[in-house]
């Protein structure tokens, strides 16, 4: 199937293939879904195994990628430069689809590094200055990921026999591996960069936002879940981990609050977007801790349904932006109808996708302090969906060429509908309990209320709304601390280099040079 | 035996060994030749013995691939230590072949820089380089397969006259005096490896590394010649803090040149480092020592990178980035002779991870590094320049030497699927299951300072810009591509990891797979 | 003391000696001679080894003393190039300076 | 033998202060002809330790030739003003330089006055196996023998230097004559040494390669006798350089080293293998690599002192 992509990726050297690039992963995820497909290891080594949560995943990003090429189609029409962004398009879709199938750890990695280096191509695009440093400390944030994931890999590789090693193989010996918590420590740290877990989230919001919409779209739909699927297939969810469940909690619950109130002080609808992909992740995160807490492994699947919901909604809100960028206003209702579905869904409204999606993880938050947590996060949520809504409402608009503005809202009433109807079929399709649970009064009145009480806070809010715009300075102060550490970096490389033009004086690399063999000499009568 | 007395050891010659005596005698015959045919000749004839020494290379890997048995050839029949052995193990063959790979490339890029039309009269620097690079080969070879350390002193010789004058072949100031301190600096760094020389043969009889593995004992004699061996080998090598001769002569020869520097000939000495060590005197590597061959490459990879990343010309970034993946090979000191405490914890053949490991790095760099010297000639050819900060729209004024570019810099960087992505992850498995990870970490860092610097060149060349980049000269399709073909075997190195480890594993020294028992 | 102990001794000075210069000389001709020095002071250590080795009616272990011949030629060439890069860099740095410009700093002399 | 042990002594002693002189002199002249003269005491060193081969290498090589191209540069260096003040270094690297320098010097000697016991030799096994060659002088075995590749390798070290030399002709003066040696006025005493000795030198320089193969001498002792005079008549303006760039030049240099190598692979066909002789005729073999290396070593050697191509030398 990789292959497949990969050829298609040849293929489509012109940006008429986007669309088509994604739908042979789109076919592997409808055909293989539910069921474990594994490939002979092909020429390099590498193994391709799709189970069902990473088919889900699969499948929603695939459909986002779709929809998300077809936009970035037309939206390329009218740009000077089209092949570098397709280029960097393909390569970033490669890897986010890959790393849904990688079965082992150095295709794991290669894909891993491809969704998030590739995607520097397709921020920076913009190609201002400023955007250019938020791409900068976009590829900051991801190296450093990467830089925990390889240490990590690198330990799970050492736990287990032989070198080339499968992902499942490897989590399986983790439990007794010696170098256990460290491995664990630096995957959470790095799959944590690619979530924005708290305090990793400040690059989240920053990209978002400098990100030409079709980028932001598969970024925060398709990207993000590369995470997702990594905490998934690495987590040792075959044991319970007490201590590990419960900090894991913590921290996705602190994400999912703090997505909310740095949100809600934002004015820029991309950013309150990125905002709110923090909390989301925060709240997978929490339920991954709570299945990993428990060794509770069907934990992985309800995480799955979420996300796929999370997925479309977040890919779809994206291109309301771009909608409302693109429309001058006035035909809103076709715009702001369905996006208050959609973005009131991601609070848990009852009946939309979202609303299935909470149901999904809801008992694995039970009715305890993080089930109400939960709760009061979906209440935030809806809160923060209805400060983007006004804020989408506000946005100013371009003009557009008529043929771009009818492809986006085709793109954009298609996303709408898959993102109520995909969740429908998901959980119908693999947990029908869970459904039949649900439809009742008490539970829809219980799914009902974190809705309700997001958006009484809302108006209650709504006066203070001006002054709260602004108030979360996290972004300016990542870009100032990456100021001071530009600065700092100077700084280094200047005594650096003074050091080098010492060292390369002709006397003192001499003596160096004889110093060198006496202290090896030494070092040799001492120890021999 | 008598004390310090060697005796032969029953060695005779493998069947196909004349061909160890031809991957020498052939290039070297060449230089002679060269001088004598002149002109266009040269070229030739340096030609026609480019497929020659890489069907040898090409026969001798296969060889001991398929037999798994290192080859010997005894000069004039005579026996060590009275007489000189040639011998290639598994690592002499993946560095003959790495050695024809990239002369074989540097041949045909060098074409283009440095060809004469026919009938045009014989000039100056192309009948030079085509020598040099005969002399280059012919060097190199002599170190991969000697078995004698005075016959590696000479060949070492060999290396370092064919190298300096590469340096200084444009003939400005500049480059005359790169080329006199390296000349000056890597003299005295043979004179102590000869000095190392005498003491040994004074205190054991024989130069040969196989009976000198046999004889040698910790004692002082073993010591002392053993430092200051390594030290003028180190010299040699520009490991950090001895660098000082190679940013000058590495950025300063033409780009054919530069890359024979950078990719092949400070790992001869590096070899001969490692040979000395694991082969000859198995028995002196401690802790110590080899903590502090690890932390002068830690050091080098720190400071090379930084100091790469500061660099406004290409070819001075390119020079400090060698620096810092010498570094890396240096790794393979403490991670190769971890004693057997230290790798039972997980159970596996880490000392010989970690040596394939390094040696992967050798040979990725190698490629990588050979690849993007002639990349950056090529962009200098194209531009009139090699600054970066103006490299705004490069990446479509040139796109297939920007490929290459970034296809050697994966590798530095060590990103998957590349050569350098394997031998670093090797080395850093290898040095978390030994339980050193502060190499671990230092290679890390490296990677995200290398990460940094192809950076910098990559955000302006390939940067949108609405003016198109004014080129000077155009660059023919064919050497591009000789240069990304290049690039591509780099690549290639990382999808086959395990056949040049099994490769490897013929003849390793003993010392590195005994100490994990 | 024995003859071979005595020049033992000469040599290991004559490599200090001319190591010392080849760190300290700021000129790169006397660089050069220095350089010689320790070559010698290397080769004199070769001959030390040979004498002891003296066996079967030779008047020294042949072996070493072959070495040194080899060396000796080598160590000549590396002058005579060495010497040659020296002249030509004169040359090249003499025109710079009619130009009127400063030559570059030449930090192979600039000093300690 | 009471005047041994005070000639070594005295020798010794004589060598390490001329060391000492030439490092310390802050003339280059006076450097370069301190630097002759310790490589003279040096060949007395050598015969005193039974190694005539050397002595007479150290003569014609280390001390002669090297001091022809040194005493030429430093004429050269004199007429041209430097080029940097050179700054001397301070008295702290000083210090640290004589600290380090010191700590080689006595990690050396404290070798050289413990030797292993019995000294490790190879005399024995090389004088075993001479007779197969037919050649009484042990080191010609070994240089042509035993360890013929070090001395193929260094061949090509040899023209890898003359071709590096003259790689620093300017691109004009390509191919053409190298500068004469000396300072260019016609001085009576070297004219009528270029005169006298000459036809001596040749003589002697072919008779040391001929009884090389039995006696002390050969190919390189020969060879830089052969250079010598060669230089010492072009120094008298008796002779001009010649034209590099011809291929008699070419073949001059090259011949040698190829003669070798021919000979080499011609061993292909012997059950020894590349470099091995056959049985009776290892000693002419041996000779004729010698004689054609001997011709080869001394054009070399000559052109390695006169540097590159000049431009404006032709007359």
């Amino acid at each position: 199937m990789l292959l497949a992509c990969l050829s298609g990726r040849w293929r489509a050297s012109m940006s008429r293939g986007l669309v088509v690039a994604p739908l042979p992963a789109l076919g592997a995820a409808l055909f293989a879904s539910g069921a474990s497909l594994k490939l002979p290891p092909l020429l390099l080594g590498f193994a391709l195994l799709l189970d069902t949560p990473a088919a889900l995943l699969l499948g929603a990003a695939s459909l986002l990628w779709v929809g998300a090429g077809w936009y970035a189609d037309a939206w390329l029409r009218d740009r000077p430069d089209p092949g570098r962004f397709t280029v960097w398009w393909l390569l970033t879709l490669t890897g986010s689809i890959g790393v849904f199938m990688a079965a082992d750890l150095a295709g794991f990695y290669l894909m891993f590094t491809l969704v998030s280096l590739a995607a520097y191509g397709l921020v920076i695009d913009g190609g201002t200055l400023e955007v250019r440093r938020i791409g900068l400390i976009y590829v900051a944030f991801a190296i450093l990921g990467e830089a925990f994931l390889l240490l990590a890999f690198v330990m799970l590789v050492v736990a287990a026999p032989g070198v080339h090693t499968m992902i499942r193989e490897a989590v399986a010996a983790l439990p007794t591996s010696p170098l256990r918590n460290a491995t664990l420590v630096l995957l959470v740290l790095g799959f944590g960069v690619k979530l924005g877990l708290v305090p990793l989230q400040s690059w989240m919001p920053l990209t978002y936002r400098a990100a030409p919409i079709p980028a932001a779209v598969v970024l925060s739909g398709a990207g993000v879940k590369a995470g997702v699927v990594g905490l998934l297939h690495f987590l040792p969810f075959h044991a319970a981990w007490p201590g590990w469940g419960e900090t894991l909690t913590t921290i996705g619950l602190i994400s999912a609050f703090y997505g909310v109130v740095a949100g809600i002080a934002q004015s820029n609808p991309k950013a309150v977007l990125g905002y709110s992909s923090i909390s989301q992740m925060g709240v997978i995160t929490a339920v991954l801790g709570i299945g990993l807490g428990s060794g509770n492994e069907g934990v992985a699947l309800l995480v799955a349904c979420y996300a796929v919901n999370h997925t479309l909604v977040k890919g779809g809100l994206f291109v309301a932006v771009g909608v409302a960028q693109a429309d001058a206003g006035r035909r809103m209702w076709s715009l702001l109808l369905p996006a208050t579905v959609l973005a009131l869904g991601l609070g848990g409204l009852p009946l939309t996708g979202g609303w299935l999606a909470k149901l999904a993880v809801k008992p694995v938050l039970g009715s305890g302090v993080v089930g109400l947590l939960g709760s009061l996060s979906s209440a935030g949520t809806t809160l923060l969906m209805i400060h983007f809504l006004v804020r989408l409402a506000a946005v100013p608009a371009a003009c557009p060429a008529r043929s771009m503005l009818a492809v986006l809202r085709l793109t954009w009433l298609g996303l709408a509908l898959a993102s109520v109807v995909v969740p429908w079929i998901v959980v119908v399709t693999l947990l029908p309990g869970a459904l039949t649970n649900a439809v009742s009064l008490g539970s829809l009145a219980e799914a009902g209320w974190p809705v309700l009480v997001g958006g009484l806070l809302a108006a209650a809010l709504s006066p203070w709304r001006h002054r709260m715009v602004g108030w979360d300075r996290a972004d300016a102060i990542v870009l100032r601390t990456t100021d001071t550490a530009a600065r700092l970096g100077c700084e280094i490389g200047k005594s650096t280099e003074k050091l080098d033009l010492l060292l390369r004086r002709w006397p003192v690399a001499a003596i160096l040079l004889l110093n060198l063999a006496a202290l090896l000499a030494a070092l040799m009568l001492v120890t021999g | 035996m008598l004390t310090g007395q060697a005796s032969t050891l029953p060695e005779t010659n493998s069947p196909i060994g004349f061909l160890l005596v031809l991957a020498i005698a052939l290039p070297a015959g060449g230089v002679a030749l060269s001088l004598l045919l002149g002109g266009r000749g040269a070229q030739r004839l340096a030609m026609a013995t480019m497929p020659l020494g890489v069907a040898v290379a090409l026969v001798v890997a296969g060889n001991i691939w398929r037999s798994g048995r290192s080859l010997t050839y005894l000069v004039g029949g005579w026996h060590p230590p009275l007489g000189i052995a040639l011998r290639a193990d598994g690592l002499s063959a993946v560095m003959l072949l790495t050695t024809a790979v990239v002369i074989g490339a540097v041949c045909l890029y060098a074409r283009g820089s440095f060809g004469l039309p026919a009938g045009a009269d014989e000039r100056r620097a192309p009948l030079v380089f085509w020598i040099m690079l005969m002399g280059v080969w012919s060097g190199l070879n002599a170190v991969w397969l000697a078995g004698d350390l005075f016959s590696l002193y000479v060949a070492l010789e060999l290396l370092t006259f064919s190298a300096v004058p590469l340096v200084s072949l444009d003939g400005s100031a500049a480059t005359l005096e790169a080329a006199l301190r390296y000349l000056l600096f890597a003299l005295i760094g043979s004179v102590l490896y000869l000095l190392g020389t005498a003491l040994l043969y004074g205190g054991y009889g024989t130069l040969d590394l196989v009976l000198l593995s046999h004889v040698i004992k910790p004692e002082p004699t073993a010591f002392i010649a053993a430092s200051l061996m390594t030290a003028g080998l180190l010299a040699k090598t520009a490991l950090f803090p001895l660098h000082l001769w190679l940013p000058p002569a590495h950025a300063g020869a033409p780009a054919g040149g530069s890359a024979l520097l950078s990719a092949l000939v400070v790992k001869g000495s590096f070899i001969l480092t490692v040979r000395l060590w694991f082969e000859a005197m198995p028995s002196l590597l401690h802790l110590g020592t080899s903590q502090l061959l690890g932390a002068l490459g830690a050091a080098a990879v720190l400071f090379g990178s930084v100091l790469a990343l500061r660099q406004a010309r290409l070819k001075l970034m390119i020079a400090y980035s060698t620096i810092a993946q010498i570094g890396y090979l240096f790794f393979l000191f403490p991670l190769a002779s971890a004693p057997a405490e230290a790798t039972s914890m997980f159970g596996d053949d880490w000392n010989g991870i970690a040596w394939t490991g390094g040696m992967m790095q050798l040979v990725a760099h190698a490629t990588a590094k050979a690849a993007m010297f002639m990349a950056a000639g090529l962009i200098a050819e194209a531009l009139g320049h090699d600054r970066i900060a103006e490299f705004a729209g490069l990446g479509r004024a040139l796109p297939v030497t920007m490929l290459a570019f970034g296809l050697g810099g994966m590798s530095l960087m060590g990103l998957p699927p590349s050569g350098g992505f394997v031998a670093k992850a090797m080395l850093l498995v290898a040095a978390m299951a030994e339980g050193q990870w502060w190499w671990a970490v230092v290679i890390l860092v490296g990677g995200l300072l290398a990460a940094g610097y192809m950076f910098r060149v990559f955000a302006p060349a390939l940067a949108a810009v609405d003016v198109t980049m004014r080129r000077r000269v155009v660059v023919p399709q064919s050497r591009q591509a000789v240069v990304l073909a290049l690039a591509i075997c780099a690549m290639l190195l990382g999808l086959m990891p395990l056949r040049p480890s099994q490769l490897l594993e013929v003849g390793r020294p003993a010392s590195v797979t005994a100490l994990t028992r | 003391m024995s003859d071979a102990a005595l020049y033992g001794l000469c040599s290991a000075v004559l490599v200090g000696v001319g190591l010392y210069g080849t760190i300290v000389q700021p000129q790169p001709l006397q660089k050069i001679l220095a350089f010689n020095i320790v070559g010698s002071g290397t080769f004199l250590l070769f001959g030390v080894i040979a004498r002891r080795g003296a066996a079967a009616d030779m008047g020294g272990d042949p072996v070493p003393q072959a070495m040194v011949i080899t060396g000796l030629v080598v160590a000549f060439s590396a002058t005579a190039l060495a010497v040659a890069l020296l002249l030509r860099l004169h040359d090249e740095a003499g025109r710079a300076d009619d130009a009127p410009t400063p030559p570059a700093t030449d930090d192979e002399t600039s000093g300690c | 033998m009471s005047v041994g042990p005070a000639l070594d002594a005295g020798l010794a002693l004589l060598a390490s202060a001329l060391a000492v002189w030439v490092v310390l002199a802050r003339q280059a002249f006076g450097a370069v002809v301190g630097f002759v003269a310790f490589g003279l005491v040096l060949s007395l060193a050598w015969l005193r330790l039974g190694a005539v081969d050397v002595a007479l290498t150290e003569a014609a090589i280390g001390s002669g030739v090297t001091g022809a191209v040194l005493l030429a540069a430093v004429t050269r260096l004199h007429c041209a003003r430097p080029v940097v003040a050179a700054a001397r270094c301070g008295r702290r690297t000083r210090a640290i330089s004589i600290a380090s320098a010191g700590l080689v010097s006595a990690g050396l000697a404290a070798l050289v006055l413990s030797p292993t016991d019995p000294a490790p030799t190879l005399a024995p096994q090389a004088a075993a196996a001479l007779p197969e060659l037919g050649v009484g002088n042990a080191i010609t075995g070994i240089l042509l023998a035993y360890r013929s590749v070090d001395t193929l390798l260094e061949k090509i070290v040899l023209l890898l230097a003359l071709a590096g030399i003259w790689s620093l002709a300017r691109d004009g003066a390509w191919g053409d004559r190298p500068a004469p040696p000396g300072s260019g006025r016609r001085d009576g005493t070297l004219t009528l040494l270029g005169q006298v000795l000459p036809p001596l030198g040749i003589v002697a320089g072919i008779y040391i390669v001929w009884v090389g193969a039995d006696a002390p001498g050969g190919a390189f002792q020969g060879g830089a006798i052969l250079a010598a005079m060669w230089i010492l008549a072009l120094m008298a303006r008796l002779a001009d350089p010649p034209v590099v760039g011809r291929i008699g030049v070419r073949l001059a240099v090259g011949i040698g080293p190829i003669v070798f190598l021919a000979i080499g692979f011609a061993g292909f066909a012997l059950p020894g293998g590349f470099l091995s002789y056959p049985a009776g005729f290892a000693k002419p073999l041996i000779i004729v690599i010698e004689v054609a290396l001997t011709f080869s070593i001394a054009v070399v050697l000559g052109l390695l002192v006169l540097g590159p191509s000049a431009r404006g030398t032709q007359r």
